[in-house]
């Protein structure tokens, strides 16, 4: 990892970038480092996930994406360097404090509770439920409120049914959704934390177009609201199009780094794509 | 009329969809059932209610147990097989701490002398933490290796309640004991007598005595099951409480998948010990309840086959499903538990067998040269031993042909609020007819 | 949602293992210690240790023995075979049924033998079997728990794992439960619940004076070490150097890439199945020869220290389950130094269990090495 | 007549439907490579040309036999070989071992088509005592190859055989494809490294979300500005 020097972010950033939030840092990597036995697959990467702004990670196969995702949610635990996300250092996070800062993500193959409906689904993410404290969902008086929390948080589940416009489907169990549907479920599920920040693993793999634009819509939608995205993608159209910004990953490490038409032109992004002695 | 039936059928069908339907239906036709088969042959009225009444004793206890399995097993998807173990404790505590403490007669050992609630209040906590200790280390651990673990634990609990080492031990100045293997032996009053004492209890004898001819003891045991079917409702109603529950919402999605769990926030180590405590708890309740107003226990009572029980009868039932359990544990003990031993009275009323040979030789020998008899009577005087392989076949057959057992397949919604249609929305329109 | 600063715990994931083994190790050098220093200012007497070690040492490979079939069906099934106990119980049956019938043709009837005695009358000590005064009987027996057992065992995995082959290993645990249970009993109905004695006693032995004390080894000591011995070697040249033994490591390997390359993987479990149970079942024989009593459940009462062998040495590791059988065995007998009276030997053999799955899950031998 | 013959293939996993209507045809000794966007179904287009996935209509048929609803151990007896892309060895057997493997369905080991392996690839005979676990991943390759070699197949399926390899030696792990090709071994490879393979192969198939975009022979494809634009996104 010595010689992965890490373009600092200024360099290829060259192109016009309009987004005057531009210097507020949301997530930054700094030599993340993840080696399974002898097979070091994040290797040194840094980068920077700008607030509000839609960043996409790209690169081949084994490029360490998923890893790199997997170290920032606390899923893997780095073998070296650190992850700040709003300033502070949670390098070596637990997955179920991530949620806590705002942080939340989607998995490649979507991981929906198969057993139980579109409603539970929805309604588990929630945060700060009394009622996942056992005696207040047992004992009478403090079930109320339970209750009462319960017919809430219904409301809003409804109110992301709807966004997503998937409403017919909420009393379906989840396992009998289609590929595409699950897809809709697991980002519904993560926008049910309120998250401030959300990282989706191949959020379109395995959706046919149509509902590809329409996912592609609702996250343009939430980024106008606000939420801060980072995308691995494998599809190069969808990330050049739709992202500010595009981080390039190969071989564990940050290849190149920018807007979308400086990494398009950028000669080893093509050589690790095509794989060929351009 | 075709449409007819059909409309019957279908009107059955959304009949059986209430559990208490189904409850009613099962435990009627196994009652009922008992009690014609019993009339029949002529059994006395008296005999007949007794074995009913011995019926539900032990559905009550299996139902206990078996709902707190579902917890473990059906909600979180914990594999505790050292169900004997957390009922040992239990009981033993119990029994410990109500002993007399100054052992008089028969009764070797000496306990605490304290008031029974308290006692029982002490089982159950002992229970519950014998759960922690199981469960800090072995909760990261795989299904399987946490399977082995919660035997290997229950098997600790059964030697170690066998040792000698521990049949008599002082602790703080105080001397104990689990009496070793010759157990331990109830010197302390019925804990019933709270209510056996009541001025109401004896006209509660008179009327068992005037409809069915039983004895106090009858009458007190009679008590004493409808007792235990009032702390299975109980529990019943604890454990909905439990899985209805934005909690018990969070139990299904670590069974489903513990790690996405994780992602969505949920610190899930946090809900199994919880829950794996509480379910401990119960079992060791269940354990206390089981035994307590017996004459005394030996650690043989808590050999591995009772978790094995428990199992079949969480199976029938299906994992998941609370009413379920409880179904579960009535058709066990009703098929698979009582009704082997209640047909072999039954063929043994009807027939009259002359002598068994002594050995499985003796009795496949004949039938070589044709007699089948001698291998009849030996099956019939090792029925007790075939029961048990019966239980065995009952559950790999289960596994092959309904590993969902009988509800397994339906889905309790884990919600505190019914979760059918829109909050607000009083037309069934919120069902989602405005798909897009 | 609890402050920042507590919730990150930088040094998660390794303290808790590593301050656990850091006591255990403490502890166990503590013991060792104490063991050491007990026997040289004579508080423990050497030939009594010595006597724990030896003895130790024979149970041990036995576990280890009837370990190595369990670590074989775990690692290429995928599941933890609950009737892996019950199976080393119908092999000792099946085996001294022959020896009975050998060594006493004639002495009684033949179900009486065959049954290996279920009620009283002519047994073990009337029929004088031993290895000195009846080896063919006890050669013959041996063989026919070994084979006897691999064609039951294949017979089980027909009738009941076979239909399961996809399920997870958790259906096929909860039914070989089910399975232990229904074989424990049948042997009951079939063979009776009386606890018998199968061989002679006052057997010739060799003793060796040491310091204070004898330490003794009978014939029948002697068979078992050869017996089992001469087994482990054999699967460790069937593992090593037969086409069938490499396609049952590769199984274990990677049993996806061994379907795509050609290996019959249904073939191959059934072999598994059936060596695993062949040595379970001579296990189960040479338990019964060299503690000299026979009864329905010994081997249901063996499953737990065999699980903890081979989790001990590794599932999946056949060294690690001869290794971790003896380390069983000989800590279980060494226990009674401290703890005496022989109540707490299976209990210590179950906490070392429970420490090991707590520190080294995968087990001393790491997991995945079938070789 | 070509000797591998896909028509309109449907094929998933469970009830997930990656590929819909895929053609593939491979001629005797040529040497065929599916290229295409990450996720385009490459991989399980030969997969199922294996018997490895969902087979939900079409059909593939290899020297005018249908194989499809075929078990991998029978397709192999048919002269087809498959290497997988990852953990494609034994990692605890020896490299011989896993050469032997290989060969199982043989009552021996063919000790001509072991030489001939290690023929081709030296390293392994060099090494043939070592477990392959412990070696690197072009070596490793290697012996995934070695070992789909040992039955001398007709056909042979390499899922990404330069994946995960240091770029030099990527170009020698082509060198050891090509020379397998010319031995006169039909191949039918997927590759992420599309610019390397094209150039090499006689005919290549471009695949994008499951369904054929683009057949050529590898030069044209190479040259052609929208298949670039696949890739790139233009």
């Amino acid at each position: 990892m010595s010689d992965t020097e890490i373009e600092s972010p200024e360099v290829p950033n060259d192109a016009a970038d309009p987004d005057p939030q531009r210097n507020d840092i949301e997530l930054s990597v700094d030599g993340l480092v993840k080696r399974f036995g002898g097979i070091t697959a994040v290797d040194g990467a840094s980068f920077e996930v700008e607030s509000g702004a839609m960043t996409g990670l790209i690169g081949p196969n084994g490029a360490g994406k998923s890893t790199t995702f997997h170290c920032i949610t606390g899923i893997h635990r780095p073998d070296g360097g650190t992850v700040r996300f709003q300033g502070r250092d949670i390098t070596g996070i637990r997955p179920y404090e991530c949620a806590d800062y705002g942080l939340v993500r989607t998995f490649q193959i979507a991981r929906e509770m198969a057993n139980m409906t579109v409603l539970e689904n929805l309604m588990l993410p929630a945060q700060n439920q009394s009622g996942e404290q056992l005696w207040r969902s047992v004992l009478p008086f403090a079930r109320q409120e339970v209750e009462r929390e319960e017919r809430e948080l219904l409301e809003r589940v409804w109110e992301v049914l709807e966004f997503f416009e998937i409403e017919h489907i909420a009393e379906e169990k989840a396992g009998n959704l289609s590929g595409g549907q699950r897809k809709l479920l697991e980002m519904a599920r993560a926008l049910m934390i309120e998250p401030e920040m959300l990282l989706l693993d191949e959020p379109f793999a395995g959706v046919n177009p149509t509902l590809e634009h329409k996912l592609l819509d609702h996250i343009h939608e939430l980024r106008e609201e606000g939420y801060t995205f980072l995308i691995v993608e494998h599809d190069m159209d969808l990330i050049m199009e739709n992202c500010e910004r595009v981080i390039v990953m190969h071989q564990g490490s940050v290849l190149a780094e920018g807007a979308p038409e400086t990494i398009t032109s950028n000669e080893q992004v093509i050589e690790a794509y095509l794989g060929g002695e351009v | 009329m075709s449409t007819n039936t059909t409309d019957r059928r279908a009107q059955l069908e959304s009949l059986w969809e209430h559990d208490a339907v189904k409850i009613l239906a099962v435990f009627g036709t196994i009652y009922i059932t008992y009690a014609l088969v019993g009339l029949a042959l002529g059994y006395s009225l008296d005999g007949i209610v007794n074995t009913l009444r011995r019926m539900t004793y032990l559905i009550a206890v299996y139902g206990m147990v078996t709902l707190a399995l579902n917890l473990h097993w059906g909600y979180t998807g914990l594999f505790n097989i050292g169900i004997a173990g957390f009922m040992a404790v239990g009981l033993y505590v119990t029994m410990i701490l109500a002993k007399p403490a100054d052992p008089t007669g028969a009764a070797q050992y000496a306990g605490l002398g304290l008031p029974m609630p308290i006692a029982i209040i002490g089982g159950v906590v002992a229970a519950g933490l014998a759960g922690l200790i199981v469960a800090i280390p072995a909760l990261r651990l795989r299904a399987d290796y946490f399977a082995i673990t919660t035997i290997a634990f229950a098997e600790i609990v059964r030697l170690g309640i066998t040792s000698g080492a521990l049949q008599e031990f002082t602790i703080f100045g105080t001397e104990l004991g689990t009496g070793g293997g010759r157990g331990l032996i109830r010197n302390y009053g019925d804990p019933m007598n709270v209510i056996f004492e009541l001025e109401v209890f004896s006209s509660f004898v008179d009327l068992t005595n005037s409809l069915f001819g039983f004895g106090p003891t009858q009458a007190r045991a009679l008590a004493y099951s409808m007792v235990l079917v009032l702390v299975l409702v109980g529990i019943y109603w604890l454990i909905q409480r439990t899985s209805r529950s934005p909690f018990g919402r969070v139990l299904k999605a670590i069974r489903e998948d513990e790690e996405a769990a994780q992602s969505l926030g949920k610190n899930t180590n946090h809900f199994k010990i919880k829950v794996f405590v509480l379910g401990c708890a119960l079992m060791g309740l269940a354990g206390i309840l089981w035994r307590f107003r017996r004459t005394g226990v030996t650690p043989e009572a808590f050999r591995p086959h009772v978790t094995f029980y428990i199992w079949i009868a969480l199976i029938i039932g299906g994992a998941g499903s609370n009413t379920g359990s409880v179904l579960g544990s009535g058709l066990f003990v009703a098929i698979l538990f009582e009704g082997p031993q209640y047909f072999r009275r039954l063929v043994d009323q009807v027939v009259t067998f002359g002598d068994a040979p002594n050995t499985f030789a003796g009795s496949v020998a004949p039938i070589l040269s044709g007699d089948v008899a001698p291998f009849v009577r030996y099956t019939f005087e090792e029925f007790t031993t075939l029961q048990f392989v019966l239980m065995g076949v009952a559950l790999i057959v289960l596994m092959h042909r309904r590993p969902e057992g009988l509800l397994g397949h339906r889905e309790e919604t884990a919600a505190a609020i019914p979760l059918t249609r829109r909050p607000g929305d009083e037309s069934t329109a919120g069902r989602g007819g405005d798909s897009s | 949602m609890s402050t920042v600063d507590t919730v990150i715990d930088r040094g998660r994931g390794m303290t808790t293992e590593q301050l656990l083994l850091l006591v255990v190790g403490l502890g166990a050098f503590l013991l060792l210690g104490d063991l050491i220093i007990g026997i040289l200012n004579g508080t423990y007497s050497i030939s009594r240790v010595a006597r724990y070690v030896v003895e130790g040492t024979l149970y041990g490979l036995i576990i280890g023995l009837a370990g190595i079939g369990l670590s074989m069906t775990y690692s290429i099934l995928n599941f933890a075979n609950f009737a892996h106990g019950d199976y080393v119980t119908s092999g000792a049956f099946f085996g001294w049924g022959v020896t009975y019938l050998v060594a006493g043709w004639g002495a009684a009837s033949f179900g009486h033998l065959v049954l290996v005695a279920p009620q009283r009358g002519v047994g073990g000590a009337q029929l004088e079997i031993a290895i000195t005064s009846t080896p063919f009987a006890i050669m013959a027996g041996l063989l026919v728990a070994g084979i006897g057992t691999a064609l039951f065992v294949y017979l089980i995995d027909r009738i009941v794992y076979k239909p399961m082959r996809g399920s997870g290993g958790i259906p096929l645990l909860i039914t070989s439960i089910g399975v232990a249970f229904a074989l424990r009993y049948i042997i009951v109905f079939v063979y009776s619940n009386r606890t018998r004695g199968t061989t002679l006693g006052g057997l010739p032995s060799f003793d060796l004076l040491l310091v204070d004390g004898w330490v003794s080894i009978d014939v029948h000591d002697g068979t078992l070490i050869v017996a089992a011995v001469a087994l482990m070697l054999g699967v460790h040249l069937m593992l090593q150097r037969t086409k069938l033994g490499k396609a049952m490591r590769a199984m274990s390997d990677n049993r996806d890439l061994a379907l795509v390359t050609g290996i019959p993987t249904e073939q191959i479990i059934r072999w598994t199945w059936m060596i695993g149970g062949g040595l379970a079942g001579s296990a189960g024989y040479l338990m019964v020869l060299w503690t000299g009593t026979i009864d329905w459940q010994f081997g249901w009462l063996l499953l737990l220290l065999i699980f903890a062998a081979v989790i001990l040495g590794g599932i999946g590791s056949i060294y690690g389950a001869i290794f971790g059988g003896l380390i069983i065995g000989i800590s279980m007998h060494l226990s009674m130094v401290w703890l005496p009276g022989g109540d707490f030997t299976t209990i210590t053999a179950f906490l070392i269990m429970i420490l090991v799955l707590m520190i080294k899950p995968s087990g001393l031998f790491g997991g995945k090495t079938t070789a | 007549m070509s000797m591998l013959d896909v028509n309109g293939l449907d094929a998933g996993y469970g009830d997930l439907q990656i590929l819909s209507d895929v053609d593939l045809t491979v001629a005797e000794e040529e040497y065929v490579v599916i290229v295409g966007p990450n996720g385009a179904g490459k991989s399980t287009a030969m997969k199922s040309v294996f018997g490895l996935t969902t087979y939900m209509g079409g059909s593939v048929e290899f020297r005018e036999e249908e194989i499809t609803g075929r078990t991998p151990d029978e397709i192999i007896h048919q002269g087809i070989g498959y290497v997988p892309q990852n953990d494609n060895v034994f990692a605890s057997l020896t490299v011989e071992e896993n050469l032997e493997m290989g060969a199982y369905i043989l009552d021996e080991v063919p000790e001509d088509a072991l030489e001939s392996v290690y023929d081709q690839f030296p390293i392994l005979r060099e090494r043939k005592d070592q477990k392959a676990g412990s070696m690197s991943g072009g070596q490793q390759q290697m012996v995934a190859m070695g070992r789909a070699l040992m039955l001398d197949p007709d056909l042979l399926l390499l899922d990404e055989p330069s994946a995960g390899l240091a770029p030099d030696l990527v170009d020698e792990m082509f060198d050891h494809v090509d020379a397998i090709n010319d031995n006169g071994t039909a191949l039918l490879v997927v590759e992420q490294n599309a610019k390397k393979a094209l150039r090499r192969c006689d005919r290549g198939y471009v695949l994008v979300q499951g369904q054929n975009r683009y057949v050529d022979s590898g030069d044209a494809l190479l040259n052609d500005e929208e298949v670039r634009q696949q890739f790139l996104g233009g």
